[in-house]
């Protein structure tokens, strides 16, 4: 491809089902066009078959680089070989995949969910001293940040035997289903509840909600952990709502181009790039919060 | 050969849930003979047939087939036994093509694979040993009831059966396609079948039936042999009451059982001049109605005449607006009006009873109740809701009025058998108290006693003034109520006959297209 | 009769799944009061399931004209984000919810008219709705979760009036405003009529084409109330999420309560209760902690079950192998 | 000729949307975009044409997503996890399904169930099964996926046509040939039309219908392993909300959902126009995920209105 010529980049997004996957489409959008890169975007509704359908697609079109978002880890072996055939590079964000051979995508960027979960599961144990009764609200059913963080968390909290999960349910990633589960475990457990883990912030919201009407306070009679870290969250962290949030960051988009740049110019890159994610507590959300974007 | 039973069924009894539908009934059909099953509406005949053919399961008794004990439990394997039948409302496949019905279940072929050319085929000799010509490949719900009624019939004959059983198989054709059916119903006696045959008109069972057994509110009245039990007698025993005359014969007849106040026709009665109530001119529908011209007076009868297919269903559909006229225009009470649909005319006071009571009549799953009163309340809107009082006092009077037989007013109508469906049908129109009534085929499947007192009312309402338009295959009942006739003949007008004049003779003539 | 005792089979079911979880929590129906108002397992359930009671309430006309609507989640999504639209920009409370019922009307006006003039089957036709309508939601919304801070919005999911709980009275209250108006009136006679048979509610003269119209009105303006719920519960109207999959759960508690996807029949008590099964049965599953990943088995379960309670035939069959077996001894 | 109107005109508006795509977007009219759009539906489409004949009969399945996210996980369970071979797992797999619907069809029809609530019951179990082996998608890497993924046949120089594609292809045909050219599917047909009036006829009503189920059960399941050929994986949550995609595409196809009239051949058209659809916005590129949705309701209304129009409803 020549210079002067728009480069062509296919963006195969999971879906919009929530306000970070929204930032996550926005920070790529935004990014191509500020760069003038033709961004054929394409929004997966959540299903693995739509986003192979789009690679395909952007096959077909002759795209200079594809960007997948995996909507789970397994299963891109075929499509991806055909990229390979058709000597398009593919750069894997937001999640890695399970392949046979590494060599038919060309790096990953993106956060670590198994890392995230692990710094929760962290956070808390320093939080708590170790000890304490945990509820978690889960993610989808079978989604990968949903098995990841769930794995990662349950990792992390073994070095604690004080630690002990006592009741898991799926919230579905949904403030409301957050807030139907944790009203159900507060009735069930009453006052032995002493933690929330939730997958993700939304159904930490929706949890902090259903604990207030119960009579009781979100961030000081029982602890709250949660994935994510948008804005509302850290608003909540600071107004001291919730304990803390770990940042999983969704403004991939420059790093994503630069990558793409460093392709096409035949640079070598990183197999493996983590987003840098923070943790929010008490002690840092406040300063931050003017400065987040999502 | 003869007088050795085919088929015996010994104390047949069958409940359903506030009815003794049938209690002890025995019958008994020897090979070679037609037997005409015979009983007022709701008399059982029905529901014994499809206790016959395994639809209900009986309570008690049996069943003998040429001397084997049989229980078929499922109409499938009544014809896997030889009996064949064709039940009281058509019950084919609307959708599906008419060489599609006859063959349904049998259809020519290898391995399940059909051979539809063979099907085709088999389907056009199929009908054409009734005499009927009708393209095999149409579908079948867009014939008239009529031709339905054939196709059904071309279906159970089709089958290599050794008994035959047609309910009410006659209920809506017309002369000729009764003959072709006789003519095949006698060559099929002469072959050794034996043939149960439903009907409510008493001509035909004289004509071909060799004997009759009579049903009475589910139980069995006896066994005749027509020769030796005269018409009278017969409606007497189906009645369960003397009677001295009955409508429904061959010749026309003032006086019923009952004492007749007005007489049927009114050729005698001036007609009150120059009053029209709804007129048409040159109303038409390209591929359905020719341009045509009608006038209905207050106080009478008009008819409607032709043949199977002439056009006379669709001329009352374009009057009541289901169909939209392509052209002429409508003239009620000296005022144009347009009728785009049924809803319009039912609110100028007019009213429809179809012909096709299970596809356009009933609400099947709705009570006797809900169905009488809906077009009245259709008529008044949600916002006048009648009250529930009046409403039972609606149903009380007409099914009373009407002898509709049911157990109480809040039965599903589906549960109803075929006549008094189309008695609550009935009831249902008059309750609107329209000015115009059309009605189409209205004694259909409905018993001599019933018959003569739907005439009756039909009498009874052209004295208050209303305005009938009947339509009727059976042309009988066509001269004995109507004062003047439309005759149609392939859709087209073929004049009209008043007064005097109106006589089965003339009719046939007009109908058929000589003079 | 027969629909009297299907719905007593629903209550059945309803009431074992209940026994089912006393034996394990016997505080399964408690209720305390607790600032000053009832709290406990049974007033959750009213209040969280009175979203899809009142999804239900309209699906269940919709049903009985022999259509259904498949477009109700994305009707929540949209009356959400309008909610919030209009009450972040200083709208008051009363104009908003006429607005959203507004927006429902019309999703419901759309629906019918494609239904009952164009005669395109209703499946299809509200699926149009259903993908496009996430659309307009997202639309509107950005793709964000859009905070609403308004006390007296959130009151309507969450509050209580004199101790009870303000969702399930006014779910409640519709529901028995509907069973009286189309029961009182000719409305639900000529719903049921035009599901039992169309063309013959035609010929005797009913607007069938507009009943059915009014039907699909009704739902739309259901599902908007419903949006109004979801966004107040969660103080937020989330594009994305709301009412996703809601019309599954709806027309399952129509069904399960007797009324049939072919038309005709309706039972307002029965729909009530399938939707309070439903919710329920959420609850068994929090409180018998039953692993998320296998929560649809106990799901699947619980209908077979409630369905074959429901059974006639079945019931028959058994009832004549009782008879049998005791003529037997 | 009259009954095949409005499969011709279904036929003539895809093409014009396809023509229309094609004018718009540069290279969408290709043999790749073509084939992709036979090979990318495989198994919406195997699943719509057991659907078709499900609905024929005046049934619904809303199981079928289900099964196939089952039979994907179960299917990369046995290979990849218990080393067997997929000779032996296929047919076990479209077993399973044909059981499951099998046991649906029989209670629907034995019990006068609702299909809706069966099926519905149906497809929380499998969902719920498929669960409860892995929640988590597992790889599959055999000789015969590998040889199935690079398989395709050669028309030409410039077309390829891969096994999903031809596999649609075949189960179309077979769909056909029994909804329309067997006893069997004819009487699907009229239990669809009037099922009381095929019991009067000596209809075999029960065996027909069960045996439908039991058809569609296999069909999805077949899906099922054409998903795991598309993925070369298992993923138990595969399929999820694809039942609504094939009824949608049954009735866009001029089949009719209270049963009782339709066409199998249409339900391919109807996957073609779901595809086309979904195949133009990919190529557009440049609609955010709302407006994709809008976009894709307007094209789908515009779609229904003009088969409208060409077919004016039978008054
Ligand atoms: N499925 C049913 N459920 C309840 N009652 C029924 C059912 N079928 C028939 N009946 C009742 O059984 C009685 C006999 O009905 P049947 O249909 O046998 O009468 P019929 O002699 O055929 O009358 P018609 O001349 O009007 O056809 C009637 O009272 C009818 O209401
Ligand atoms: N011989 C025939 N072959 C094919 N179709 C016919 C034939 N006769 C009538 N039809 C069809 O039947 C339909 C109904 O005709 P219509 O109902 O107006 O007749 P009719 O005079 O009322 O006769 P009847 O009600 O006795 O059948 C028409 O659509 C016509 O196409
Ligand atoms: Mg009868
Ligand atoms: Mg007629």
């Amino acid at each position: 491809h020549a210079a002067g010529k728009t480069l062509k980049v296919g963006f195969a997004q999971t879906g919009a089902e929530s306000a970070w996957r929204t930032a996550n489409s926005e920070s790529m959008k935004s990014e191509a066009a500020k760069r003038g890169i033709d961004l054929k975007f394409s929004d997966g509704q959540g299903k693995q078959e739509n986003q192979i359908r789009a690679v395909r697609s952007f096959i077909t079109q002759g795209v200079d680089a594809i960007v997948i978002a995996p909507i789970v880890e397994t299963g891109w072996d075929p499509v991806l070989r055909e990229a390979k055939r058709a000597k398009i590079p593919v750069i894997l964000t937001d999640r890695t995949i399970q392949t046979s051979d590494e060599s038919l995508y060309a790096c990953f960027i993106g956060s670590d969910f198994y890392e995230e979960g692990k710094m929760a599961a962290d956070w808390l144990a320093k939080f708590t001293g170790g000890k304490g009764s945990i509820v978690e609200l889960q993610g989808t059913p079978g989604s990968a940040p949903a098995n990841e963080r769930r794995k990662a968390f349950g990792d992390g909290i073994k070095k604690y035997p004080g630690l002990k999960i006592i009741d898991s349910q799926s919230g579905n990633f949904e403030r409301s289903g957050g807030k139907q589960v944790m009203e159900a475990f507060l009735k069930k457990h009453g006052k032995a509840i002493g933690i929330v883990y939730a997958h993700n912030d939304d159904m930490a919201l929706g949890a902090a909600q259903a604990i207030e009407e119960a009579g009781l306070k979100p961030g000081k009679d029982i602890v709250l952990v949660s994935i994510d870290a948008i804005k509302e969250a850290v608003a909540a962290v600071a107004a001291g709502r919730l304990n803390c949030t770990v940042e999983c960051n969704p403004l991939f988009g420059p790093k994503v181009f630069d990558t793409v740049s460093k392709l096409l110019a035949g640079e070598k890159v990183p197999k493996k790039m983590y987003n840098k994610d923070e943790l929010f507590d008490a002690t840092n959300a406040a300063k931050v919060l003017p400065s987040r974007q999502y | 050969m003869p007088d050795q039973p085919l088929l015996e069924l010994r104390g047949i009894t069958k409940r359903f849930p506030g009815v003794l539908a049938l209690s002890g009934v025995d019958f008994t059909l020897r090979v070679g003979e037609i037997h005409a099953l015979l009983g007022e509406n709701g008399a059982g005949k029905s529901t014994l047939i499809k206790v016959l053919t395994g639809v209900h399961p009986a309570e008690e008794g049996t069943i003998t087939l040429a001397g084997r004990r049989v229980a078929p439990a499922s109409p499938k394997e009544a014809e896997r036994a030889g009996i064949s039948t064709v039940y009281q409302e058509v019950n084919l496949i609307p959708a599906l093509s008419v060489a599609e019905n006859i063959a349904l279940g049998r259809q020519p072929g290898r391995l399940g694979f059909i051979h539809w050319r063979a099907m085709r085929r088999h389907a056009r000799e199929a009908l054409a040993r009734l005499e009927i010509d009708c393209d095999v490949d149409a579908e079948l719900g867009s014939l008239s009831v009529a031709l339905q009624q054939m196709v059904a019939i071309a279906r159970a004959l089709d089958l290599r059966a050794r008994l035959l059983v047609l309910d009410e198989p006659t209920a809506s054709l017309d002369e000729k396609e009764v003959a072709e059916l006789f003519k095949v119903m006698r060559r099929l006696r002469g072959e050794g079948l034996g043939i149960v045959f439903v009907t409510h008109f008493l001509d035909q069972v004289y004509a071909v039936s060799d004997r009759m057994t009579v049903l009475r509110n589910g139980q069995l009245v006896g066994e005749y042999v027509p020769a030796e039990l005269p018409r009278l007698g017969l409606v007497s025993k189906m009645l369960g009451r003397e009677v001295k005359d009955e409508v429904g014969r061959t010749q026309p007849s003032d006086t019923m059982g009952a004492k007749v106040e007005t007489p049927l026709r009114d050729a005698a009665v001036p007609r009150p001049a120059g009053t029209v109530l709804l007129e048409a001119k040159g109303l038409h529908r390209r591929g359905a109605v020719q341009p045509l011209d009608l006038q209905l007076r207050p106080g009478e009868v008009a008819g409607l005449a032709g043949l199977l297919g002439s056009g006379r269903t669709e001329t009352a559909r374009l009057l009541f607006g289901i169909d939209r006229a392509d052209g002429g225009s409508l003239i009620l009470k000296g005022q144009s009006v347009r009728i785009g649909s049924p809803r319009d005319a039912v609110r100028l006071g007019l009213a429809f009873c179809s012909e096709d009571r299970k596809t356009e009549g009933i609400l099947p799953n709705l009570s006797v109740r809900e169905n009488l009163i809906f077009a009245l309340q259709a008529k008044q809107g949600a916002w006048r809701t009648l009250a529930r009082a009046e409403q039972e006092r609606l149903c009380d009077h007409y099914i009373s009025a009407l002898r509709i037989k049911t157990a109480d007013a809040e039965t599903p109508i589906r549960n109803l058998s075929g006549g008094n469906q189309q008695k609550v049908l009935l009831a249902r129109w008059l309750a609107t108290r329209p000015e115009l009534i059309i009605l189409d085929e209205p004694t259909r499947g409905i018993d001599v006693g019933a018959k003569a007192e739907i005439e009756q009312l039909i009498a009874k309402l052209r004295a208050d003034g209303l305005s009938v338009l009947l339509i009727s295959s059976e042309i009988e009942e066509i001269v004995r109520n109507c004062a003047r006739v439309l005759v149609l003949r392939e859709r087209r007008p073929a004049g009209e006959i008043a007064g005097a004049e109106v006589t089965t003779e003339r009719l046939m003539q007009k109908m058929a297209g000589h003079a | 009769m027969k629909r009297h005792s299907s719905l007593l089979w629903l209550a059945v079911g309803l009431i074992l799944l209940v026994a089912y979880n006393l034996v394990g929590n016997p505080a399964f129906l408690k209720i305390s009061v607790q600032d000053g108002h009832l709290y406990g397992v049974p007033i959750d359930i009213l209040t969280q399931g009175s979203r899809t009671m009142l999804l239900a309430l309209g699906m269940t006309l919709v049903i009985a004209t022999g259509g259904v609507d498949l477009s109700v989640g994305s009707v929540v999504a949209i009356a959400g984000a309008v909610c919030a639209l209009l009450l972040n920009s200083g709208t008051s409370l009363v104009v908003t919810l006429a607005a959203a019922v507004g927006v429902g009307a019309l999703a419901g006006g759309v629906n019918g008219t494609l239904v009952a003039r164009l005669g395109i089957q209703p499946i299809v036709a509200t699926l149009i709705l259903m993908v496009a309508g996430r659309g307009i939601a997202q639309l509107i919304c950005g793709g964000q979760v859009i905070i609403i801070d308004r006390k007296s919005f959130e009151f309507l999911a969450n509050g209580f009036v004199a101790g009870l709980p303000v969702a399930p009275l006014v779910v409640g209250g519709l529901y028995g405003l509907t069973h009286l108006f189309l029961r009182r009136t000719a409305v639900g006679l000529f719903v049921e009529a035009v599901g039992d048979n169309e063309t013959a509610s035609r010929f005797a003269g009913l607007a069938a084409a507009r009943v059915k119209i009014l039907a699909y009105v009704f739902c739309g303006v259901c599902a908007g109330l419903t949006g109004v719920l979801t966004a107040a519960n969660i103080r937020a109207a989330d594009a994305n999420r709301a009412g996703e999959n809601a019309e599954l759960d709806a027309i399952f508690a129509v069904v399960v309560g007797g009324t049939a996807l072919t038309g005709g029949r309706f039972s307002i008590l029965g729909t009530f209760l399938g939707a309070l099964l439903i919710q329920t049965l959420a609850a068994t599953m929090y409180f018998r902690g039953v692993p998320p990943a296998v929560a649809p088995v106990p799901k699947a379960l619980l209908i077979l079950a409630v369905s074959l309670l429901q059974s006639e035939k079945l019931r028959t069959w058994i009832a004549s192998h009782w008879r049998r077996k005791e003529g037997a001894v | 000729m009259k009954r095949n109107l409005p499969l011709l005109a279904t036929g003539a508006i895809l093409l014009v949307l396809f023509g229309a795509a094609a004018v718009a977007y540069d290279g969408f009219l290709s043999s790749r975009v073509i084939v992709n759009l036979f090979a990318d539906n495989a198994f919406l489409g195997i699943a719509a044409v057991g659907m078709t004949l499900v609905i024929f009969a005046g049934g619904i399945d809303l199981s079928v997503g289900a099964v196939i996210g089952f039979t994907s996980i179960f299917t990369a369970t046995l290979i990849t996890g218990r080393g067997l071979h997929p000779a032996a797992v296929w047919p076990m797999a479209i077993g399973l399904g044909a059981v499951l619907g099998a046991l649906m069809g029989t209670l629907v029809h034995v019990y006068r169930l609702p299909a809706f609530l069966i099926t519905l019951a149906g497809m929380f179990l499998a969902r719920g099964m498929g669960f409860w082996l892995n929640t988590e998608s597992v790889g599959i890497s055999h000789r015969w996926y590998d040889a199935l993924a690079n398989f395709d046949l050669a028309i030409g120089d410039a077309v390829h046509v891969p096994a999903a594609a031809l596999l649609l292809l075949g189960v179309v045909l077979v769909g056909y040939v029994v909804g329309h050219h067997t006893r069997f599917g004819r009487t699907l047909l009229a239990i669809g039309g009037n099922e009381q009036s095929a019991l009067l006829m000596g209809l075999p009503v029960g065996p027909a219908k069960i045996a439908v189920y039991t058809l569609n059960g296999a069909c999805a399941a077949l899906a099922g392993i054409v998903a795991t050929v598309y993925t070369s994986s298992g993923n138990a949550s595969m399929g999820i909300g694809l039942e609504l995609d094939a009824i949608a595409v049954v009735v866009i196809g001029g089949t009719l959902l209270t049963g009782g009239r339709g066409h199998v051949a249409g339900t391919l058209l109807g996957v073609l126009i779901f595809g086309t659809i979904q195949a133009a916005i990919l190529f557009d590129g440049r609609l955010s995920s709302w407006w994709m949705r809008i976009v894709v309701g307007a094209l789908l209304l515009t779609f229904i209105l003009l088969q409208r129009i060409f077919v004016r409803r039978k008054s």
